[in-house]
Order: C-alpha cells, then structure tokens, then sequence
C-alpha cells in the first residue's frame, strides 16, 4: 500500500484501522481509548498499531466500563480533545446508556453552545459470527429515537474510511456502527488518500426501476445478493444503501420509491419499532400515492437475538429478501 | 459523625478579609436559594433544591481552588454558592431556574458546568475533563460534587477507579447531608463512611466537618495540592445536614426527625462562622445587613434579568448540532407555521 | 371510599396506589422497592401507605441505583417473589437499559423458560409539569424495539388499575409508564372491586368515522379535545387509546383505518422513529388500500426535551393535533 | 499477590476421600475445557472460554457449598467445574458451547444459573436472589463469580453496596487472574486489591490464593457461615493467573509476558494439589488416568449429545413470553411458509 496509488483493496477492518491511523496523524487532538484498543490493539484489530505509532497517553486501554469510557468523553470533548471511544460490542453501550443518550447526545444542549461533543463512539454489532449473547444486536432503531446524536452505518470499505473521518472531523457525537460479519468479508477498493464521505446522502448500489430496497450496514450485501437473484427474473431491484440513519437522505427515498412504486426496506433488528418502521412513515408521508404495493419489511424477528444454531434464519437472508421483493413486485 | 463542636476549628492561613469574604458569600448562597425557593411558591419558577446546610461546603472548596485554571462540576445546589467563579453565575442560575434554556449556559471564563440532574453522571465528565487536562499538559484541577446518594450510582464507582488508574488531577467532593430526599444515610451503604470508600480506587478519602468552612477549604487546599502535583485524585466527605426540603416539591417532615433537624440547626454552618468572626471581631450587625442586603439585590438583578429575557418559542430546535439537519429545519417551518413567527414570551 | 360502591373516582395516582394495596393484600410474593418508595410513600405518593400496611421487608427503600433496582428484580423474581421496582422517573432507566434490555427482558429465554419475569417495573415519565431534565422523556419507542417486555402506557385511573393488576399478575416483564401530568389531573371512575383489563385490546374513547386518531398515555387527553374541538366543525375523530403497545391490538387498528380512511397518531416522544412510526408501518401493511390520505404524526420535536419555558410547544397541544385532523381530512 | 508458595498449605477438615475428589474435579474441569476448546478449533463449537488457572477457586468453591441449599451465579468460567451442583451440568455446558438453546436452561435442581456474557450483571442478580432467600426465610447463601475485569463495572458495585445495606446471604467471589483479555489489574485498578474494595460497602474483603483449593475451600466456608448467621456478605478475592487464551478467538502472546506465564505455570492449582495428595499417598498414576478417563468419557457423551439434540429453527420464538404476542405468531407462521415446517438442524 504506496501513498502514490490512487486506492488499494481493503476488509473493512481495514480501512477502520487506516483511516483511525490517518486521523490521529492528522489531528493530534483525536484520542482512541476502550477496553483492550491499546496494547492488543482491538479485539478485531481494528485499532492495530495505533499505540505503537501514537503512544499509550493517546491510545488507552480503559478499566471494562462502559459507563465511564462514553462518560469521559464528555469530559475529554469539552477539553477540548477530540474523543474516539470503542464499546467493544454494541450491545454493552446499554451498560452506558444513560451517558450516551442523557449525556453526549446534549452536551452541546445542555450547555447552549457552550460545549461541543465532536464525540465518534464505534462500536461492532451485527450476526451472522456465532458470537454469545449481547454481541449481535441491533439497536440502531432505538438510538435513531435520541435526539443529538447522528447513526452513521457504513456497508463498504471505502464508506467506512469516508463516513468514519467525516465522524471524526464532525463537531457532534457519532455512533459508528461497524458489521462484525463484514469486518473481514467485506472487502473494496479505498481510495489512499483523503476521503470524505459526507452525512446523509444515500448510495445507489445496484440500478432497477421495478422496486427499490432500502438497507444498511452488511444488510446492503444481503440485499445486493438478493436483487442479483432477482435479476435472474427479470426484476430490476434498486439497492439503496442509507449510509447514514441520522440525518437521512429523505430526497433519495421519496425520489427511489417514486420511480419504482414498490419498496422493501431490510434490517437486522427486530421487526416491531426498527428503523425500518420510520422509513416507512416517511414514505407514507411523503410518496403515498406512487405507492403501489404496500412496502415490505425484511426484518429480525420479535424475539431476543438468538444462540448460534439459530442465527442464521433470524437474520434476514438473500432468500428471505428475495421473496419479498417478489411479493412487492407482484402485488397489483 | 454527631453533632458536636459548633464553631469552625482548623488552622489556616486565610487573611481577615479572606474570612469575611467566605461569610459574605455563605450568607449570599442562602439568601439566593431562598428567594428561589419563594420564587417557585410565587409560580415564577420551576422545581428547585435549596443550600442550606451546604454553604461551608461549597464555598470552603469554592475559595480553594484557582478560578482561572480549575473546573467545578456540580450537582444541583451549588450554583448559588459559586460567586467565586464569576458574577454571572447567580444570573445564569435564575435563568436555570425559570426554566429558560441560556441557564445551562455558564459564559466563558466561567470554569462551572451547568446543574446536573441525572445523579453522578457528572462525575465521569470530571473525571473525563480532569484527564483531558493531564493529557495536554494543562495546569488546573477539577472538583465534583455529588450526594450521599449519588454516591451509589454505578457511575460514581465507575468514574472514581478509573480516576485512580489514570492519577487524574480531580476532587471527588462528597457531600453528605444524611438524606438523599427521604433516603437516610444508613440506607444508603452500609460503609463506614462515604470517605472510606476511596479505598475501592486506592486514593485517599477523608471526612470532614462539612458545617466547618475553614475545614472544608483545608481539606480542598490540601486535594488541590496532591493533584496538581500529580498524586492523583482525593475524595472528600463532608458532613452536614439538609437543613430544608429536599426541593420546593417535598415535605421533609414526613421523613426528618424533628429532634435531628434541631441538633443541626444549632450547627447551622452560617451561625459557626458568623459566631467566630464576631468573636474574632471580624464581622458586626451592619456587615451582616450588607451581606444580606447585597445578595438580595443582585438575586433581584438577576431574577429581572431572568424574566425579561426573550425566550423563542422555538429555542429547543438551537443547541441540538452545530448545523441543524433537515427534518429539524422541516419541522421547525411547521413549527413556525403552526404558531406564528412571533410566538416568544 | 367503601368496598360495597361499586365505583369511587379517583385520580390516577390514587388508582395506583390503591391497586398497589389490592395486590400486595391479594399476593404475598409481590414486593415492592426503589428510591422513596417506602417511609416516603413515593415522591407523588403513589406508594403512599404500603410500607405502614406491609410491613418495611416487603415495601422497600432502595440506595439511589437504577441499575441495580432492576438487576435485582431478576433475582428477586428467580427466588420466587413477584417484584414491582419503580425508576422514579423514567428517564433514569437509561441508568438500568442493561439490566432492562439485557437481563430483565431474557430471563425467561436465557434459561429457556427454567426462570419467570414476573416483573412490573413502574415509572412516571411525561412532560408538562415543569420538572428537570430527565423527567419528561417519552421513551417508549425504544422500550418497544427490545424483544422480551411489555409496554403498558395506561391513559385514565380506571384503566391504570385494570392494567396495572394484569401487570402485577402477568408473568412475563412489564415496564407500566405512568403519565407525570394525569397522576393528578386525569380523575374517572375506578370499579373498586377486582378489576382487570387485558392486554392488547384498545379502547375507543370518543366514536368517529372520519378520521382515527390513535394515542397513548396523556396523549389520549390531548386527542379527545382535538377531536372535541374538531367535533364542532362537523368532523368525527373516533379517538383510539392504545393502552398497551407491546401487546399491540392491530385488528383495533386496522379496522379502524378501514372504516375512516384516515389517521393521525399523535406521541409525546421524538418523532423520528418514535412508536408512531411503528402503528404506521402496519397501517401500510394491512390496510393501505384504505388511506385515502397519509397517516399524519403529530410529534415532539427531533431535539432533546426542553425546559420549562419550551416545553408545552414541543409535546403535541390540542391544537396541533386538531390541525393534523383537519389536514388528514381535507387531503383528497 | 507474587508467585510464591507451591502446594496447598490452608488447615481444613476434609476427608481423605473429599481431598481426592476435589482434584479429581479440577482435572475434570481442565479436561471438558480443553475439549471444548479444540471442538471450536474444528468448527464443532462456538467461541469458547478454557478454565485454565480457575480450578481450584471455582471446585474450592462449590465443595464450601451446600448444593442442595446454596444457588452459583457464574460469570462464564465456571460451568466445567461445577460438577457438584448436578451431573447434567455439563451436558448443558456442551449444549452452550455449540450454540444450543437448552444450553441455558440448567434444570432443576441444578442451583446453577446459565453462563453471563454481559460482565457483571449477574451480580445484582445475585443480589436479588439472596434478598428473596432473606424474606422468605429460606436457609442457604448464593455465590457469584465474577472477573477482575468484571469488577470495574457499575453493577458489580451497586450490588455490592445494596447487598451490604439489605446484610444479604451472598458472596462475592472476584476471580482475580491477572487479566482482562488484555488488560492487566494495574490498568484496571489502583485499589491496593480487589479484596480492598468490600470497604465500600461495609462488610469484610479478603484475599486468598487462588491456586490452593483448599485455601479457597476455607475462605468460602467462612464465609458461607457469616452469611447463614445473617452477618451478612464476604467479598473474596481469589488470586491466580490465566494460564489460556481469554477465548478461542484470543492471540494471549500478544500480552502475557512469557516469564509471568511461566512463573504461574509452576503453581498451576491442580499440580499443586496433586503434588499435595501425592506427597499424602492419596493420589497415584492410577487415579490420574481415571480422572482424566472419566471426564473425557463424561464430555464426550455430553458432545454426543448435544450434537445430536433437535434444533427447532425456529426455536427463538420459544420462552420469549409465556404465551407468544399474535405478532409472533404471525411471525413464527410466516417463518414456517418460507422455510418449511421440517426446518432443522
Ligand atoms: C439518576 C437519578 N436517579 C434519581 C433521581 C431523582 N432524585 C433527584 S434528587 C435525589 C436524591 C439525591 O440525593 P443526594 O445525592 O444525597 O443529594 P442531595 O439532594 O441530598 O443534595 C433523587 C433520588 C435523579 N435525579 N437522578
Ligand atoms: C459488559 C461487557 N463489556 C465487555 C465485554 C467483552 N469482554 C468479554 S470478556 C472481557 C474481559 C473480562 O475480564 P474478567 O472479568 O477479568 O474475566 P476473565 O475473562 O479474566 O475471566 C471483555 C472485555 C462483555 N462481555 N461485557
Ligand atoms: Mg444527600
Ligand atoms: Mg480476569
């Protein structure tokens, strides 16, 4: 990897650890800390090299508290430092909750102006991996309902070098969800040098007019399988990657299902109140009358995130998002 | 600790005016939240959490600490105590109170956070701002004040071993004033002393007499010294008592005994000093009309400026991100559409 | 108050607490506990008297800790007890989501039904009445996205007795959020005798066919007076009181929707992906082809809860709800 | 606490027979863990935790309760070595590890709960169950294992704090072996010990050496016995080392300094013990081989098992409620149309 080439092929762990090291280069007020992020450099490696190249007073390896890892960031923002804390799974940012959506989504509210929170909290969430219990979940849906706080969800290695620097370079707190399973599956090209992606512009995957499917994070894979699949048929499925939850491309979706009529949005969560739901509203608000099926959810079930032999069918698969763009399709 | 001893006892090296000066602003902190108190009676302000029985506490560590380089964190009832740190924080404060939003704004270079209502939760700001300072070589401390009952909040726990393990420069300030509203101490832990509890974190923790101005601010100096040095954190117990309602909301009767409430008041922290200043002839009835008379007018100052201070009805939508987002904007021209332009109080 | 009426008004809060003695008297496993509760009888009194009556081993005043309220109902329930914690207001549940949402909600799945969450853990929440931040947080959108609970929002005294004892006897977990504003304001007539009302089955509260708004908790109020006012112009609002979204009584909606062609759904909470993004998703799903207009939401506002001074333009008034009935109705 | 001391050494009045078979346990343990290891390595298991280092704390354990009475709460360590608490124990850990359902489900009577993954949280669970033993007047402690790492996180200090105001019959055993994945105690702690940190909330820590089963043993027992006698709980610290990866998915040579490993390879517990037992002649090559034959026979059975137990597909709909919502239903029906009704594994 030379910095003369114009990109290179990156796993989206990758291009994590390439943008976290481009980032501390570049600001020196940027700080990484978590629970084994330093000296182990992440138990993906996502924060490989980072200490080696940075030291231990910019990468820290924290005491197994979530609590206190989002809670100091408060802290660390309004001295001025750029914090870049990890929740080592996403589902123990419940254990910070209370930090995250009382205190970091309005630091800047709570003081009026005073404090910024120019906060990037990642954290792996997502199945498919065999991991235990609270490793898997998808909450994105429950953080989207916080005001303050902006849902950043990349589906390749080139989005997540460019939406994790415009998350670090933001002035407000991020919650940057990276997909366990496409850590080291997902894999593209990345441009080497500085790469922007900015917030709320959706990301056209594959081409179709006959129905577009909304998706994010690795569930963007899953339905780009699908619309292959379909293809096959000769159904034209629009792929629409949402990059980002908060804030929205809200032009993107009204425009997608106005040419398409139909729509299907995929996510991992469980069905009832996902983000899936509020993409719905919206286009109930604002494309009703170019619908002509209902839109369909390809969704989690209503249940706890599953044990290892059931995970696989829990998840929203290509065949499970394949018929339903077959039943949107078919609807008349 | 019982009652006892009723005037400030510690050695220090505070000059005359010095002494006046912490008194000054004891008697300014109760005669602030009492007109708050009467102010949420009139209906022309919200829930509010009365001092009195802290003031030596806030204003002892207050007087300890160097305005231009150190932080304070509060809880809920310090604001009034915190003159120190500049004006404008009493006006902040009936901005805060009335329910407006600047009240959460404490201006540049006023080194005071905003109340915080979400028990302990800012003690790991403290904590996180404490090393912050440490990782840019800042000099300054921090000082965290926080309840008996904040205390058992995971976050108090969290926020003070990491402290430990990070030798930040920060003060945990414990203030115990045996409730946390109808919730004795002895309900609370079964510690022998909230002081005793910094050996979970492996600093020092020392309980002082908390009615006692000159020993809170001892005690203070000496954490300040420790961490500035590079020692690490220090926790504070200071002892005293609630002595009004828990906020304009509660009725401390149902819970406190009466004969408590009475043992207490004869160590009211304001009687303690103003008992050795006189005997010390450093303080007579026309100071204490000054006192009283001063604070009364600047909290009238302030409570004016409070109420005539234009409100946007819409002022929630500010604040939220440096740049609004679009629905945000879509829903403040609702908002705008709904109500009128003009809509303000 | 005598137990051969067979109805007595009371006050919400009233209603609480007196069915907090029922079932104390009724169930000698049921404990209840959190901050104040006890000698205190609650900081709105609903727990006013239960200590006196049962005794300082069943009516218990915890130490100033959500997390481990919650946590140890788990426990409390696995030994046996039926236990019914309260969060004094919800806002500090954030301080327990990780034993709400990680523990609370799977007890019964992690130990593949070998342990019962026979738990109802009871908290205020709800603007308007000038508390601090923190109080007034409408969070139910995220509760319902966590498999495992119920979510039990009742609107008028005799309801909260009737839900609160199903609760209290339920034997699966249910967060019952009581509305800050009704404790004292809302008053009806409570049946004094036992009183159950079930999960799941909506009431309509006024009659309508124009147009269905559907709400909960305080909301209820705001929409019967929209619809009263909106009455007046020869507009029929049959206004729908949820009661419990986790049960969710769909066939209520739907048919509702069938037979008005139009909706509002009115919330306190956020409106990005608030619970009403959740009735709308299903609307589209089962009666679409009925929308003879959008579903419109009528929302707080996507910005944390204000102060005192913002506060009653940001909870849904009945003037905005009005505005979106006559909105709804004049869409063609 | 240094390597130092090599064998058993604690005062304790078991039996020859009782001293036999704690080792026999500790090398079960060893053994299903090992297997349970590799069975990951061939794709046969999910991630996986070996007990290597915590055997004599966790068999030191259990042998100081009373199985019939006392409830374990286990971080997730633990299941290997709790062989006393009921035979079918294993079966279930097999069941866990292959990413079962069932493996959660530790029927009665088996006073065991299912392993935690979300560190700490057991702990007020814990709490809570040995407050609901207290009202009901129901004789027997619980014990809950728990890491150094776990022991940062608010929960386990708002338990420990309540579980000190409520004197609960519980006890807290923090499994100090050295690490947190890769974090060391110091970089989780400056507390002088864990042990130390019982001073926040008011009842006795201490600290025994993790690697002696009998010292264990000793400090449980007397525990237990402040508990039955309502004195309420012991916080104990057991120190060892981890002498595996953190889990199947963990490079340890990242971190673990090679002379440290070594150090504590010499006072591996079941060595010790078996050195103690042999030097006692009640321990020979024979009874080696049988306790290792027995255990790989043991797991072997319980991997047969669970490898061939029935997985409903669409199991998770099961034990979310005690009757499924109508949106399951409809849920579930739906699954079943586009998978098929056969679905399994
Ligand atoms: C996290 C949280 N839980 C509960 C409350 C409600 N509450 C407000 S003040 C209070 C008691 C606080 O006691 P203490 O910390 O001792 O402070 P004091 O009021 O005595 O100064 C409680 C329970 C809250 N504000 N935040
Ligand atoms: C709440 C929570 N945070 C983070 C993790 C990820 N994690 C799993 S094990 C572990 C280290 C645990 O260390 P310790 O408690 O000492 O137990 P040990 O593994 O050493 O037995 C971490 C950080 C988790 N499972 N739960
Ligand atoms: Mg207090
Ligand atoms: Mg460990």
């Amino acid at each position: 990897m030379t910095d003369t080439a114009t990109t290179a092929s990156m796993t989206m762990v990758e291009a994590i650890n390439h943008t976290l090291h481009r980032e501390m280069a570049r600001d020196e007020r940027v700080v990484v800390f978590g629970e084994d992020v330093g000296h182990n450099g992440g138990v993906f490696r996502a924060t490989d090299g980072l200490q080696a190249a940075f030291g231990s007073r910019r990468v820290v390896d924290t005491p197994l508290a979530e609590g206190v890892i989002a809670g100091t960031a408060v802290g660390l923002a309004a001295a001025g430092l750029v914090p870049v804390p990890e929740i080592q799974f996403l589902g123990f940012s419940y254990q910070a909750f209370h930090q995250i959506a009382g205190q970091i989504a309005r630091l800047r509210y709570r003081s009026q102006g005073r404090f910024e929170g120019p906060i990037t909290l990642r954290a792996p969430f997502g199945g498919g991996v065999r991991t235990p219990e609270l490793h898997s979940e998808a909450i994105e849906g429950q953080l989207a309902n916080i005001p303050g706080l902006k849902i950043v969800m990349p589906a390749s290695a080139a989005d997540a070098k460019g939406l994790l620097a415009t998350a670090i370079r933001d002035p407000d707190p991020v919650m940057f969800l990276e997909p366990l399973r496409g850590y080291r599956s997902i894999r593209d090209e990345v441009p080497l040098g500085d790469h922007l992606v900015p917030f709320g512009q959706a990301r056209e995957v594959t081409p179709g007019d006959d129905v577009v499917v909304f998706a994010w994070s690795y569930m963007v894979e899953v339905a780009r399988r699908a619309a292959e699949e379909v293809a096959g048929e000769g159904i034209g499925a629009r792929v629409v990657d949402l990059r980002t939850l908060v804030p929205l491309d809200l032009d993107t979706i009204v425009q997608a299902v106005e040419q398409c009529g139909r729509a299907v949005v995929v996510q991992e969560a469980p069905e009832t109140n996902g983000f899936a739901a509020e993409i719905i509203a919206l286009i109930n608000e604002h494309a009703l009358w170019s619908l002509e099926a209902p839109v369909m959810r390809v969704s989690g079930y209503d249940a706890p995130y599953p044990v290892g032999r059931l995970e696989d069918r829990y998840i929203p698969d290509q065949g499970r998002v394949a018929a339903a763009i077959r039943t949107t399709v078919a609807t008349r | 600790m019982a009652p006892g001893s009723t005037a400030p006892t510690s050695t220090h090296d505070l000059s005359d005016d010095q002494l006046r000066q912490l008194l000054r602003e004891m008697i300014g902190a109760r005669v602030f939240s009492t007109r708050a108190f009467n102010l949420q009676r009139q209906g022309r302000a919200g829930t509010n959490a009365p001092v009195d029985g802290n003031e030596a506490i806030i204003v002892g560590a207050s007087h300890a600490l160097d305005p231009t380089t150190d932080w304070v964190l509060p809880q809920y009832r310090e604001l009034v105590g915190l003159q120190r740190f500049g004006d404008e924080v009493i006006d902040r404060y009936a901005l805060y109170i009335t329910g407006h939003p600047g009240g959460g704004h404490l201006p540049e270079p006023i080194r005071v956070w905003p109340p915080q209502i979400s028990l302990a939760a800012q003690i790991p700001h403290a904590v996180g701002l404490a090393w912050g300072l440490q990782l840019q070589d800042t000099e300054g401390v921090v000082l965290v004040f926080f309840g008996d009952g904040a205390s058992s909040e995971g976050d108090f726990y969290e926020a003070g071993n990491f402290a430990g393990v990070l030798a930040a420069p920060v003060i945990f300030l414990c203030v115990n004033n045996g409730w946390a509203i109808s919730t004795p101490t002895h309900r609370q832990t079964s510690a022998a002393s909230f002081a005793d509890k910094a050996a979970a974190f492996g600093f020092p923790g020392i309980q002082v007499d908390g009615t006692d101005v000159l020993a809170v601010h001892e005690a203070v100096s000496a954490a300040r010294h420790r961490a500035l040095a590079g020692d690490g954190p220090t926790l504070i117990e200071a002892v005293t008592y609630r002595l009004a309602p828990h906020t304009t909301a509660d009725d401390p009767t149902r819970y406190q005994p009466d004969h408590e409430v009475a043992e207490w008041r004869d160590r009211d922290p304001i009687e303690s000093m103003r008992r050795l200043l006189t005997s010390r002839k450093l303080w007579n009835d026309d100071d204490e009309q000054e006192a009283n008379d001063t604070a009364d007018e600047r909290m009238e100052l302030a409570v004016q400026r409070a109420e005539s201070a234009p409100t946007p009805a819409d002022g929630f939508f500010d604040h939220v991100y440096a740049t609004p987002t679009e629905r945000m904007i879509r829903q403040r021209a609702a908002f705008r559409a709904h109500y009128g332009q003009e809509d303000g109080q």
